[in-house]
């Protein structure tokens, strides 16, 4: 029993240089998909049809959760869901794989299909991946899509695939990879990348600028920057798993 | 203990190898009608292998669903043969002997069942081996140590090889009873399964101290496999997974769904190869008996399990036991295993008329493995359907016509494969009962005569 | 050397047999019985086989416990890959994986001296009757050739149906 | 080892075996009276720690923690004896014969018990805020359902030992010379004569208590363990916590019997009647035991260090890994790794000594392991916190604490003694009734001993 139940708290391990995470400002973002489709044409994620919608097996690596806010009033309201507009307000909140330090689907997979690699990344490995399915299900966030079908793209859209991305085959998982593409091609020189350098494919392309990529490692950051701000949170932290993206959210009222 | 029939050896050989010597007419049409399934089966499993896992009902975030169930289900049926043969062997009950080797072989079969439902289930089948075994020589790396799904298969090959193990060892014996009595290309085949047995002192003194050390040894493997199978799901972060009395739970549940099955599997076996002058109403008796203070305990778990998920009032985990016990199809599937499992039979267990009725106790027993096998399913799919705040990826699982076929081929294997088993092995070992027959005896105590056993120690 | 197969019915027979045998100087190691159900240790006053199981399993758990602790310590510190957190060198999955190695090792070790001490396989039966299957029970005599004589009239005297013999040089 | 004749006891009468204990029970002698007034003292010497406690008072609940712990000790030894017995009786095993008094005997001790959970209860904190199992109908939770649940339980354990004791007190009644005692004796006899009928109801009865019993005793360690530890640690949602209090207490009785047994045979001779039969079959459901006890632990420990939230990693820390890592592996080594590297030897398994020693190891095993349970819960200064921190550190016992474990220990063996010299220590009835289905038979070659199993 000489091991010790490591407190989860604990952020970087085994992590050298970079440790890359994500800021989201939740009070800037409007919900308007662009982060979904940027990710979909960057990383070659297969087409989700309406069916696919139907039977529950869209491919997203990063999807807009929609949920209600109730700000308190000074009238009490029975039941949240018969509350209406200004107490409830419709929010969003962009949901990637989080790249937990204590990643739930690590440790179950076994074939080291996942693992953390030294920048803190939570990288998958498709051609190791035999399918168990164990880390979907282990993801407190739902971030893990499963190919069930062998992913299939229009003739016309052949051309636009995305060259320095696998693309998956049938059977097994995949998840965001915080666009490690553009990450290895701004690291492959070595050293420090200055912050700003590059940016994952959501980031890009979110027009009010509510996220932001960088290493936090990096004080002078403006990932560290907005990390500090009071308004951050993480989502589950009570998993202790500890994730790699920070949220922003202004909290009005008593609730949070 | 009862009053036993007394039969000669000579008997006891010509009733028990019946089977084995001649083939009636109604084992090949069971066998037959059986393989027709199974040809079915394989056919829907080749056809999802080529077509991909979407053929099946799974969806996010439900990542598992009947192929699991029936996983679980078939190592809980495993569990009953070495209970049973062990436990009674190192107590030495008297009413083991006819049951035994039946129990050992549904093991050993129930666990290739099993073992083979991980590997169909799996999302690239064809590179299954780089996960069960180390794969250094084939990419580079080795599997992850840390990772349940490796320990289930380490606890599932070793209970596989022990028990495997244990069955032919107490076979000699018999092989060698056969070698005797058989002519033609019997005789050699046997001959060199016997390993040439003489039956002097030293051999039965260690037939005998094996059969005690190998169950002594398999008992603690036996309750390892079916925790760490639990453990697949109590070490994950799922919110009514996450519990610590699963492993336990499942043993004793695994057990629960055992002994029905062995007790099944007696009363079909004494119908179809009559062998009522073996296995009488004493020995179902004797196991309903178990039965009741198994299930007993099993609820005693299920009761810890229940109020210990109420215990921290976690939202996510309360929601799933609303699902589980108040949303249909949950709830009346909630209902059905509740009632199945234990309401039902254990009350009707406690009257010796039903303990010793033939078909009482083969609907009841029957009864049992359907609550079990929706017990799992219970434990399973609600648990991942609802498993956290996410608002879009709820999903209600249907099992697909693929997987309920697959359910349907696994009965029919396990089935098939102790059919074969029985047409080439006696399925009652005979040295055992004969040695029954020689220690019979009993003590006169007034006008009464009380059967006894002639003890060693 | 010569070897005798007297097939008796009854139990009793046999152990006067070997009483008789043991009275008339023939050593008990050269007495054999061959029964189609075990009975009791010494039913006939045979002599105690003695015997080394139980170092099998010990030996087998040993060897199996130190290749569950050259697999599971092996591969995680040969591929240092953090996952979920968790220390290096992970000690209580290794003690899983140790232990059923070392279940398996004993096991199989347990039967491979199961066989060993009960001498098989053996390649020819020898001097053997199918009848002992059917619930004869065979005495087995080992004796000089001078003293077949005396021993077969021992055998029949107390009641075997049949006398088998076997000439060894 | 079977050349057969001396393997054989001599199989004594009944009339033997009644003259035999009869003259033991009769018998008040100086060494009697001398181990009465030692354990008196010492239980006189308990009550004084304990009012040293009580003038305290209950605010600073880690004072209290020993006097729980002991509790949980009694109850899952003295307590848990009676289920020895009967779960034997149950599977019908021969050998239990001799020792099913000694350990129902036990059950008076449960008297003190009761006594003893008055002032734990009074020490819980209320149940605001925290985790326990009365839900949202408190009604008077936990302390008028625990009252109960212990005032059933020790009443069952109590009948069903004056059931049982009923055709040995008629004996008693009948072979004792007039006195006091003998009156007493004879009002506790109840008019017992034998009759078939009687006979009959003392079976049924005898076998529907003893099943009462079991099915009640662990709901009382459910009620121990979530109220008084689980429900007074933070984030404590361990499900099989009772379970393996169940399975520590099985150990525990067994090797209480064994210890009882051996000094019996020391102290007051009674050698004929625990023979290394008793002590060698009692061994292997010990072993099997032991086993268990890792099971249960490993199970839980192996689920939280795997899931590794704040709550269960500082919980680890707390009861395994740090503040009571001491008497974890002192507990780890007597509950499990002492019992399995002795008890696998048959030699040491079929003896006297050997199960006695490893027995006497596992009662003091689980008295430390009772200690680090509960003295860790009731050391946490705020159950209502959703992660336990600070971590408070182990603490060891005081002055009063010590007087109150050894008090509380020979008050029970006390009451013991005194109940003993009023139901005869040794069933003369099961004896008998074993004698009866015993015979000896020559087996061709030897002499062999045929046991018979009536329905």
């Amino acid at each position: 029993m000489a091991t010790q139940a490591k407190p989860s708290t604990d952020t970087n391990h085994g992590t050298i240089g970079h440790k890359w995470a994500m800021v989201i400002d939740l009070d800037r973002c409007t919900g308007c998909q662009a982060c979904v489709i940027a990710c979909q044409s960057e990383n070659n994620v297969r087409f989700n049809e309406e069916s696919a919608f139907h039977e529950g097996r869209v491919m997203q690596w990063i999807r807009v959760e929609r949920y209600w806010e109730h700000v308190p009033t000074g009238k009490q309201v029975r039941d949240d869901r018969l509350a209406e507009f200004p107490n409830v307000k419709a929010r969003f909140i962009p949901i990637l794989c989080q790249h937990c330090d204590n990643a739930p689907c690590e440790p179950v997979c076994p074939v080291f299909a996942t693992y953390h690699n030294n920048e803190g990344l939570n990288v998958q490995v498709y051609n190791r991946c035999v399918g168990t399915r164990y880390c979907g299900n282990n993801c407190p966030y739902h971030a893990r899509s499963f190919n069930y079908w062998e992913p299939v793209w229009p003739e016309s859209l052949q051309n636009q695939l995305n060259p320095d991305v696998t693309v998956r085959t049938r059977g097994v998982m995949e998840k965001c990879s915080f666009c490690i593409q553009r990450i290895r091609r701004a690291t492959r020189g070595g050293g420090e990348v200055e912050d700003g350098a590059f940016d994952p494919a959501c980031v890009q392309s979110c027009p009010t600028g509510a996220m932001t990529f960088g290493n936090i490692n990096n004080d002078k950051s403006r990932v560290a920057e907005l990390a500090k701000s009071e308004r951050h949170f993480r989502v589950m932290e009570g998993l202790g798993t500890s994730p790699s993206v920070i949220y922003l959210k202004k909290v009005d009222g008593t609730h949070a | 203990m009862y009053y036993r029939r007394t039969l000669t050896d000579a008997q006891i050989n010509d009733e028990l190898l019946g089977t084995v010597m001649t083939t009636p007419l109604r084992w090949v049409v069971i066998a037959s009608f059986l393989a027709v399934i199974l040809m079915g089966t394989f056919s829907a499993v080749g056809f999802m292998i080529n077509q991909g896992l979407g053929v099946t009902g799974l969806r996010q975030p439900v990542f598992w669903g009947f192929f699991i169930t029936n996983f679980v289900f078939w190592v809980g049926i495993s569990h009953a043969g070495v209970m049973i043969s062990a436990i009674l062997r190192l107590s030495q009950a008297e009413w083991r002997r006819p049951m035994v080797r039946a129990a050992e072989t549904m093991t050993v079969f129930s666990l290739m069942c099993s073992l083979s439902m991980p590997l169909i289930h799996a999302g690239r089948p064809w590179r299954i081996f780089y996960w069960v075994f180390p794969y250094d020589w084939a990419r580079g790396i080795w599997p992850d140590v840390r990772s349940p799904l490796i320990w289930d298969p380490t606890a599932i090959i070793t209970y596989l090889l022990s028990s495997s193990l244990f069955v032919y060892t107490a076979l000699i014996p018999d092989l060698a009873i056969i070698r005797d009595r058989s002519t033609g290309w019997r005789r050699p085949v046997y001959g060199a399964l016997a390993l040439g047995w003489h039956g002097n002192p030293r051999q039965w003194k260690l037939q005998g101290l094996a059969g005690i050390l190998l169950s002594a040894l398999i008992l603690p493997v036996f309750v390892s496999v079916h925790s760490i199978v639990s453990w697949d799901f109590g070490v994950s972060l799922v919110p009514s997974w996450h519990v610590t009395v699963f492993a336990p739970y499942f043993v004793i549940g695994a057990v629960h769904s055992g002994v029905c099955a062995v007790v099944t599997l007696m009363i079909v076996m004494r119908k179809l190869y009559k062998l009522e002058n073996f296995i009488w109403e004493e020995h179902i008796d004797a196991l309903a008996r178990l039965l009741i203070v198994v299930a007993t305990g099993w609820m005693f778990f299920f009761w810890l399990d229940l109020i210990y998920a109420l215990w921290l009032r976690e939202e996510q985990e309360l929601t799933v036991w609303m699902l589980r016990m108040f949303e249909p199809p949950w709830s009346w599937m909630f209902l059905v295993f509740f009632m199945c499992s234990y309401v039902i039979p254990v009350p009707l267990w406690m009257f010796r008329r039903v303990r010793r009725s033939f078909t009482m106790m083969l609907w009841t027993s029957l009864l049992v493995n359907v609550g079990m096998f929706l017990e799992r399913f219970i434990i399973i799919v609600p648990a991942l359907m609802r498993k956290g705040p996410m608002t879009f990826d709820y999903a209600t699982y249907r099992f697909s016509p693929i997987e309920f076929t697959v359910l349907g081929g696994s009965i029919a294997l396990v089935a098939f494969l102790l059919l074969m088993f029985s047409k080439f092995f006696p399925l009652i070992p005979l040295w055992e009962e004969k040695e029954g027959q020689v220690l019979a005896d009993s003590v006169r105590v007034g006008k009464l005569d009380v059967p006894g056993i002639v003890k060693e120690h | 050397m010569a070897k005798l197969l007297g097939l008796f019915q009854d139990p009793q027979q046999v152990a006067d047999a070997m009483d008789e045998l043991k009275k008339n100087e023939f050593p008990p190691q050269d007495l054999d019985i061959y029964s189609g159900s075990p009975f009791p240790e010494g039913t006939f006053g045979e002599h105690d086989p003695n015997h080394r199981l139980f170092m099998f399993p010990l030996v087998g758990a040993l060897i199996g416990f130190s290749i569950g602790l050259l697999w599971t310590a092996g591969t995680q510190i040969s591929y240092p890959m953090v996952t979920g957190g968790k220390p290096l060198l992970s000690i209580p999955p290794m003690t899983i994986i140790m232990y059923e190695n070392t279940m398996l090792g004993a096991i199989i070790f347990t039967v491979l001296g199961v066989l060993f001490e009960s001498r098989l396989p053996k390649r020819s039966l020898g001097l053997y009757d199918t009848r002992i299957t059917e619930g004869y029970i065979g005495l087995v005599v080992d004796c000089p050739a001078d003293r077949v004589a005396q021993a077969e009239k021992v055998l029949t005297t107390s009641g075997a149906e049949e006398v088998k013999k076997e000439e060894e040089e | 080892m079977h050349n057969g004749e001396e393997e054989i006891p001599v199989i004594p009468t009944h009339q033997e075996v009644a003259a035999d204990v009869m003259g033991r029970y009769q018998e008040l002698g100086r060494r009697y009276w001398g181990w009465v007034t030692v354990l008196a003292s010492l239980f006189l010497l308990g009550i004084v720690g304990f009012v040293i406690r009580l003038a305290d008072g209950f605010d600073d609940r880690s004072n209290w923690g020993y006097h729980v712990a002991t509790i949980s000790f009694l109850v899952s030894t003295f307590m848990a004896m009676p289920i020895i017995s009967a779960g034997l009786r149950l599977a019908k095993a021969n050998w239990r014969r001799s020792f099913t008094r000694v350990t129902e005997n036990m059950a008076v001790a449960s008297l003190l018990i009761v006594l003893m959970v008055i002032p734990a209860l009074a020490a819980l904190p209320p149940l605001e805020g925290r985790m326990n199992i009365w839900f949202e109908f408190p009604l008077g939770a936990p302390n008028l359902w625990n009252m109960m649940s212990f005032g059933t339980l020790a009443l069952i354990g109590i009948s069903l030992l004056w059931t049982l004791a009923l055709p040995d007190l008629a004996a008693a009644r009948d072979h004792l010379p007039p006195s006091r005692r003998q009156r007493i004796v004879r009002w506790m006899a109840m008019g017992w004569v034998g009759h078939v009928r009687q006979w009959r109801v003392l079976y049924m009865g005898s076998l529907i208590m003893g099943a009462f019993y079991m099915l009640l005793y662990p709901l009382i360690q459910t009620l121990m363990i979530s109220d008084f530890h689980a429900g007074l640690l933070p984030a404590w949602k361990d499900a099989i916590l009772p379970a393996t209090q169940v399975v520590a207490s099985l150990q525990a009785a067994a090797g209480m019997t064994l210890v009882v047994m051996y000094v019996m045979r020391r102290v007051a001779g009674y050698d004929r009647y625990f023979t290394v039969e008793q002590f060698w079959s009692l061994a292997k459901p010990l072993l099997s035991f032991s086993l268990l006890w890792f099971y249960f632990w490993w199970a839980s420990f192996i689920t939280f260090w795997y899931g590794r939230q704040p709550g269960e990693s500082s919980l680890i820390q707390f009861l395994i890994l740090d503040s009571w890592r001491g008497p974890m592996m002192v507990s780890f080594f007597l509950n499990f790794l002492g019992p399995l590297i002795a008890l696998v030897w048959n030699p040491v398994r079929r003896s006297i000594w050997g199960p006695a020693l490893v027995g006497a190891g596992i009662v003091v095993g689980a008295l430390i392991n009772q200690i680090r349970l509960y003295v860790a819960a009731f050391s946490v200064a705020d159950p209502t916190q959703h992660v336990l921190d600070p971590i408070p550190a182990g603490q060891w016992p005081g002055p009063p604490d010590v007087l109150i474990v050894v008090g509380a220990i020979s008050g029970c063996l006390l009451l013991f003694m005194l109940v003993s010299k009023l139901i005869p220590v040794i069933s003369i009835w099961e004896i008998g009734e074993g004698l009866r289905l015993v015979k000896v038979r020559k087996f061709y070659g030897r002499y062999l001993r045929v046991i018979a199993k009536s329905h």
